[in-house]
C-alpha cells in the first residue's frame, strides 16, 4: 500500500528529451514506474529509453490513458506545461523545477484546485512508494525499502539521509512525498499527514521540516487534532540566523517567525518527538513502534 | 530583489498610483536644478538599506540653494556600509494622515495578499493586527475595484478618498502582477491637500528573483557581501556566517542540517553552501576555491550523492589541490551515487573520506580546533 | 411554491439609488418582496423607500443576511458588481441592464459557476413568484396571479402578454422567468425546464421563444429525455428575414441557424403544442391541463 | 461593428500576426507610391461587403504604373452600393497552402470559441464539420499556449510552422479580448515563402457594438440603409423590412410578435420596431414620426405597458399629429400601464384604440388593404 501513486499509476514525462528528463526518466523505469509516454512538440514520434514521445500533453493522455505526469522542462515553461497537463485530465502533478515565479505556482495551484488535481512540488524531489515500484522524481533509487514508515519532507538530500538510515535500520517506507522548498507548494505536511493517517500500511510518519513559515506549526495543530499514528520529526536550520535564506525560498526565518524553536515548541505540544540529529530517526520511529 | 525608491515611484506612476513627482540626480547641481522646479524638498539618498533618515540620508531644504547643500552632503556618503550615488528630490508635503497599503505574497494561503491601515507611518509588524484589514485576492480574477472599495470602507475611506484608494489600489495590483513582484508597499500612503488627496510619499517594490530573467529593464542590484556575490556568481546558494569551519554540501536541507550538526558537536560554521543537485566539476570546483580563499579552520564537505555523482565532487576536490593546494584541514563524508569511485579518488590524492555523518562533523569539528575543544 | 425565489428570499438592490432602481424598488416592495438594502457606495447610510443603502455588497450581506441581489448599475459597471455580489456571497443574482459587453457577461457565467451562484440575465425582466409575493425585476406587478403554470421567456413584453392572457383565463403561475434577450445568458431554458419539471406546485410549462440560437432546440431535445409535465409555446419571428437582427442580439437567423421552423419543428417532435398566436397560450394550457 | 480589412491587419500586426504589410491609400498617386515600395500588388477596394473580388474591388498589379490605374478604377466606384474611398496596396504573395483559424464568442458555452482549419480559403460554413477543429477557451484562464500548440498539432503544423501558429493564435486572442471583439478571423492564413512563413492574407475584425464605448480610437461604420440609421440614432431598434404596414411596438419579443400576427393575418410589414422600454415622450415621438415619413399604407402600435407607460406614447402620437397630421389610417392597440389615460388621450384626438391584440392587428390589415383584402 501507498498513497497517492501506486503500481498502477500511468506516468507520463514532460520534457522528457532534455538531459535531466533522459536520464530520470531511465532512474524512474529503472525502479518500475509505469511510463507510458513523454511529452515534446518538436520530438513528437522519437523514443526515449523505448518511451514514446508525444507532441503534447492531450495527445499522450488520448493514447496512453496517462493520468500522472513529472514535469523536467525549464521554469519559464513550467505555467504553461502545468496548465497543459491539468487541462487534459492529468490528475497527479509532479513540479520538479526549481526557479518557478511565485505568482506563476500560485495559478498554476489555483487552476489545479479548480480541477481537482493533486500537485507535488515545484522545487522538489518528486515522490516515491519503493513497495508499488513506483517513482516520479530525482531520488536516488537504492536508498529505500518497502515497509511502515510514510516520509514527508521540504528538502531533498536531507530526506535522502533519513530515508538510507531508516532502510539500514530494516525500517522501510509506504511511500515517501517531497513537498519541495518554495514558498508556495502544493501538497503540505497537512496534506500528507492526512494520506498517511488514513492509509493502512503506513504505522508512523516521520516529517523533515526546516525553518521558516509555519507549515510545521500548522501541522503540528493538525496532529494535535487528527494523527493517531506516532510522528517523529528532524527540523534543520537550529543554527541559521534570522533574516538569512538558507538555500530554500521558504526557508528564512521573518521576524519571529519561522524560528527552530517555535516549530520544535509546536510539535512537541503534539506529542511529536523531535530528533536533534537525522540519524537518530530511526531509533525513534522504532521506539513509537513499540 | 529590491527596488530603490525612486524606481518604485516610478513603477507606481506607471500604474496610475500619484507620488510627489520627485526627480532622481546624480550631482548637486542637478539636485538645485530640480529643486529650483519643485521649491521646498526633501533630499533622499538612494540606498536600500533601513532608518535612511536617522543614519543622515534624507535632510529638508527650502531654497535650491540649500538643496544643492544638502546634496553635497549626501552624495558620496557612506550609509551602512553603501555609498550613495542617487538623491531623490522629492516636494515636502504637509501631511494630515497617514494610511498604509501592500501587497504580499501569502506562501500558506497561495495567494497574494492584500493588507492596509489606516495606522500608517510606520512599521508594519508594529501594528495591531487589529488595526490592518487582510484581503487575499483571487490570482485567476484578479483585483476588481469592488474588492479595492471594500477595503477603502474598512480603512475609513469615503466619497472622493475612496475612489482615490479603490484607484491606487487596482494599479498596485496591476504592477504587484506585471513586474512578479513579491512585496509592493505604499507607507505612508499621505493624505495631503488639505485633506483632499491621497498620494505614495514612500514605497517599496520587491522583483521576485526567480522572474528577474523577465525583467531585463531594472537595474541589477545585488546584495551581500563581496564572498556572497562571489560565490553566488557561480550560481549556488550561498550565506556567509561569522563561524571559521567552511561547510560545503548538497541541497540547502543537507546543507542546513551540516550546519546544525557541526554546532552540535561545538563548531561554528563559517557558511551555508549550497553546492546543488548535479553541477558539474568545474562550478564546485570555483566554490571549494572560493571556501579556501577565506581562509578558515578547517573545510567540511558533507555529500549525500543523489543526482549528485560523489566522483564528479571528488574531482573538483582534486582538481583544486592539484592547482594550488589544500592547505586548511579538509574532512570530506561521502556517500550515495558513486560513492566509492568518489572515496578512490579522493584517496588516491591523499584525502580519506568517511561514510557516516556524526563521525565526519566531530572530525571537523576536531581537526579545526584540536582534540577536546 | 416556486422555483428560485420565495418568500424567504432575502433581497438586496444594487443600484438603488438611480432613477431606475428607486422606482423598481418601490414596485417590487409593492409586490411584497423582502427587500432587506440597496447598495450605493458614495449614498451608504441614506434610505430609498424606507430601505437601508449600504457602501457594498459585503456589508450589506454581513448586516442584513441577503442572499439574492437585484442589478441596476449601469452596463459598464455591470461585471463589477456581478463579481462583488458573488464575491460577497449571494447565491441568486438577477441582471437586468442590457448592453453589457458579451465577453463581460462570459466573465460573469464563469465565476458564478465556480461559486454555485445562480444568474438570471443579462437583459431580462427578472422573475417573479406570484403566490409567494416576491419579484426581483421590472414586470407589471398587476399581470400575474397565483396558479399552476410556470413561464419561462426569452423576451419580456411578449412574457407580460401571455402571462396576461393566462391570467384572465384564470391560469396562474408558479414563477416567471425572464431568461433575457442577450446572446449569453444565466438561466436557460433547459436549467427552468429542469426546475419547473421538479416544482411540485407547477402542472404546467409555457415556454416563450423567439427566432436565434439553438436555445429551444436544446431545449426539446431535454424535454423529450426529461419532461413529464405538459409544455406549451410560443415563438416570435416567424416572419422575420434571415441575417436581421431583430432587437435581441440572440434573435437573429444565421445562415440556416436558430430560424422558426427548425424550432417548430424539434419542439413539435418533443411533444411541445406550439401557438401560431399569443392569445391561443390559454387555451392549449387548459386542454394539457385536463 | 465591423472594421475594414485594413484596421483588422493593425489590430493583426499590433499582437504580432504577421501581415503583408499592405499600405492603406486613398488617391492613385498614393498607390503607386505604395507599389513602388511592396513591387508587384494587389489593390483592394476597403468596404465592408462580401464578394470585394468578383465584383471588381481587387485588382492585381505588377508595375507602380499598373497599380496607379487600377487604383483609379477602383477608387470611387460604387461596390454594392457603398462608394470605395480607400484601398490596401498588399504585396502579391505565392500561396502554397491556406488555413483557417477565428475566434468568436460561443452563446451556448458561454465561452470564446476557436475554429481552426486545414482547409481555408473558402467560408467557413462550405468545410466539413470534421475538418474544423473546435476549441473552447476558460476565459477565466485565456488561451495558453498549450492549446494553441494543442490546435496547432490537430490542424497538422508541426516544428516551426507550429510555433508561428501558437504564436499567431495567442496574438489573436489577446486582439479579441483588448478589443472586445465578437468576431476575429483570419482567412486565409497563408503558407508562403516555400512552406516557410504563416501570414494573415485577409483577415476580419468585428467589434461588439455593447463595447464600443470603450474603443473610441475605431472609426465608426455604421452599417443599414438611411432610414435605419436615422431611427437608430434616437436608440431605438429598428430594421427596415420590405413590406408597407409600418409597426411599432414595445419591447423586441412583442414587435417580433406583432409582426408575425400581422403576417398571419395577411399583412406585410415595413419594419421592425422596439419602441423600447421607459423610452420617453420625445424619442417615441421621433421614431413615430419617422415611420409616418416612409408613406406606408398603414401605421399600427402595439402597446403592452410595463415599464413603458401608455399614457406617454399616447403623448408621443398626439404630439406628431398636432405637428403635422397623421394622413395614413393609424392603428393603436394599448394596454397596461397608464392604458385608460393613453387612450383617453388618443380618444381626445380623435383616435380609436383597442385592447384586444388580434382585433387590432386584423384592423391594420384591413386599414391597409381594405375589407376583404
Amino acid at each position: 500500500m501507498a498513497v497517492i501513486i501506486d503500481r498502477n499509476t500511468r506516468v507520463i514525462v514532460q520534457g522528457i528529451t532534455g538531459s535531466q528528463g533522459q536520464f530520470h526518466t531511465g532512474q524512474m523505469l529503472a525502479f518500475g514506474t509505469n511510463i507510458v509516454g513523454g511529452v515534446n512538440f518538436r520530438k513528437a514520434g522519437q523514443e526515449v529509453h523505448g518511451v514514446p514521445v508525444f507532441a503534447t500533453v492531450h495527445e499522450a493522455v488520448e493514447k496512453t490513458g496517462a493520468n500522472a505526469s513529472v514535469m523536467f522542462v525549464p521554469a519559464p515553461g513550467v505555467k504553461d506545461a502545468a496548465f497543459e497537463a491539468i487541462h487534459a485530465g492529468i490528475k497527479v502533478l509532479v513540479l520538479i523545477p526549481e526557479h518557478v515565479p511565485t505568482q506563476e505556482t500560485m495559478e498554476i495551484m489555483a487552476y489545479a484546485e479548480r480541477h481537482g488535481v493533486r500537485v507535488i512540488g515545484p522545487n522538489t524531489f518528486g515522490i516515491i512508494s519503493p513497495g508499488e515500484k513506483v517513482k516520479m522524481g530525482i531520488m536516488p533509487n537504492h536508498i529505500y525499502k518497502p515497509g511502515p514508515v510514510g516520509i514527508v519532507a521540504r528538502s531533498g538530500t536531507l530526506s535522502y539521509e533519513i530515508a538510507y538510515n531508516l532502510s539500514n535500520s530494516g525500517l522501510g517506507q509506504t511511500t515517501v512525498i517531497g513537498m519541495g522548498g518554495d514558498r508556495v507548494i502544493g501538497t503540505n505536511f497537512v496534506d500528507a499527514l492526512e494520506l498517511f493517517n488514513a492509509d493502512p500500511a503506513t504505522e508512523a510518519i516521520v516529517m523533515v521540516g526546516e525553518i521558516g513559515g509555519i507549515q510545521e506549526e500548522l501541522a503540528a495543530e493538525y496532529i494535535k487534532e487528527h494523527v493517531r499514528k506516532p510522528v517523529v520529526a528532524y527540523l534543520a536550520g537550529k543554527s541559521a540566523p534570522p533574516g538569512k535564506r538558507m538555500g530554500h525560498a521558504g526557508a528564512i526565518i521573518e521576524g519571529n517567525r519561522g524560528t527552530y524553536e517555535s516549530k520544535v515548541e509546536a510539535l512537541t505540544a503534539a506529542g511529536v518527538k523531535v530528533a536533534a540529529l537525522p540519524w537518530e530517526i530511526p531509533d525513534l520511529v522504532r521506539d513509537a513502534l513499540k | 530583489m529590491k527596488l530603490y525608491e525612486y524606481l518604485a515611484k516610478q513603477m507606481f506612476a506607471e500604474h496610475g498610483v500619484p507620488t510627489g513627482n520627485g526627480i532622481v540626480c546624480t550631482t548637486p547641481e542637478e539636485v538645485e536644478e530640480a529643486a529650483r522646479k519643485i521649491g521646498p524638498c526633501a533630499v533622499k539618498a538612494q540606498v536600500l538599506v533601513g532608518g535612511r533618515g536617522k543614519a543622515g540620508g534624507i535632510k529638508l531644504a527650502d531654497t535650491p540653494e540649500e538643496a544643492r547643500a544638502r546634496a553635497e552632503e549626501i552624495l558620496g556618503m557612506n550609509l551602512k556600509g553603501y555609498i550613495v550615488d542617487k538623491v531623490l528630490v522629492d516636494p515636502q508635503i504637509k501631511i494630515e494622515k497617514e494610511y498604509y497599503v501592500s501587497i504580499t505574497l501569502d506562501g500558506m494561503a497561495k495567494k497574494p495578499l492584500i493588507m492596509a491601515s489606516a495606522y500608517g507611518g510606520v512599521e508594519i509588524e508594529s501594528v495591531p493586527h487589529d488595526k490592518i484589514v487582510f484581503e487575499h485576492v483571487d490570482i485567476a480574477t484578479g483585483l476588481m475595484p469592488f474588492q479595492a472599495r471594500e477595503i477603502a470602507r474598512k480603512i475609513g475611506l469615503t466619497g472622493d478618498l475612496a475612489d482615490q484608494f479603490t484607484k491606487i489600489l487596482v494599479g498596485l495590483y496591476r504592477a504587484f502582477r506585471k513586474y512578479d513582484a513579491e512585496l509592493v508597499e505604499i507607507n505612508p500612503l499621505a493624505l495631503t491637500d488639505n485633506g483632499t488627496r491621497l498620494i505614495a510619499a514612500d514605497g517599496r517594490f520587491n522583483v521576485e528573483d526567480d522572474a528577474l530573467f523577465r525583467h531585463p529593464e531594472f537595474p541589477r542590484v545585488e546584495e551581500g557581501t563581496e564572498l556572497e556575490k562571489k560565490v553566488r556568481a557561480i550560481g549556488l546558494a550561498f550565506v556567509q556566517l561569522d563561524g571559521d569551519i567552511a561547510v560545503m554540501a548538497n541541497g540547502a536541507g543537507m546543507a542546513m542540517g551540516t550546519l546544525d550538526t557541526l554546532a552540535y558537536y561545538g563548531g561554528r560554521p563559517a557558511n551555508f553552501l549550497d553546492a546543488g543537485g548535479g553541477s558539474g566539476v568545474e562550478p564546485t570546483a570555483q566554490a571549494f576555491d572560493a571556501l579556501l580563499g577565506t581562509r578558515p579552520k578547517a573545510i567540511f564537505v558533507n555529500i549525500f550523492g543523489g543526482i549528485t555523482r560523489c566522483d564528479l565532487v571528488a574531482e573538483a576536490i582534486v582538481q583544486v589541490k592539484k592547482a594550488k593546494g589544500i592547505d586548511v584541514p579538509l574532512v570530506v563524508r561521502m556517500v550515495g551515487t558513486n560513492d566509492v569511485r568518489g572515496r578512490e579518488i579522493l584517496a588516491e590524492a591523499g584525502i580519506q573520506a568517511y561514510t557516516d555523518m556524526g563521525e565526519a562533523a566531530k572530525a571537523a569539528v576536531e581537526a579545526a580546533y584540536g582534540k577536546g575543544a
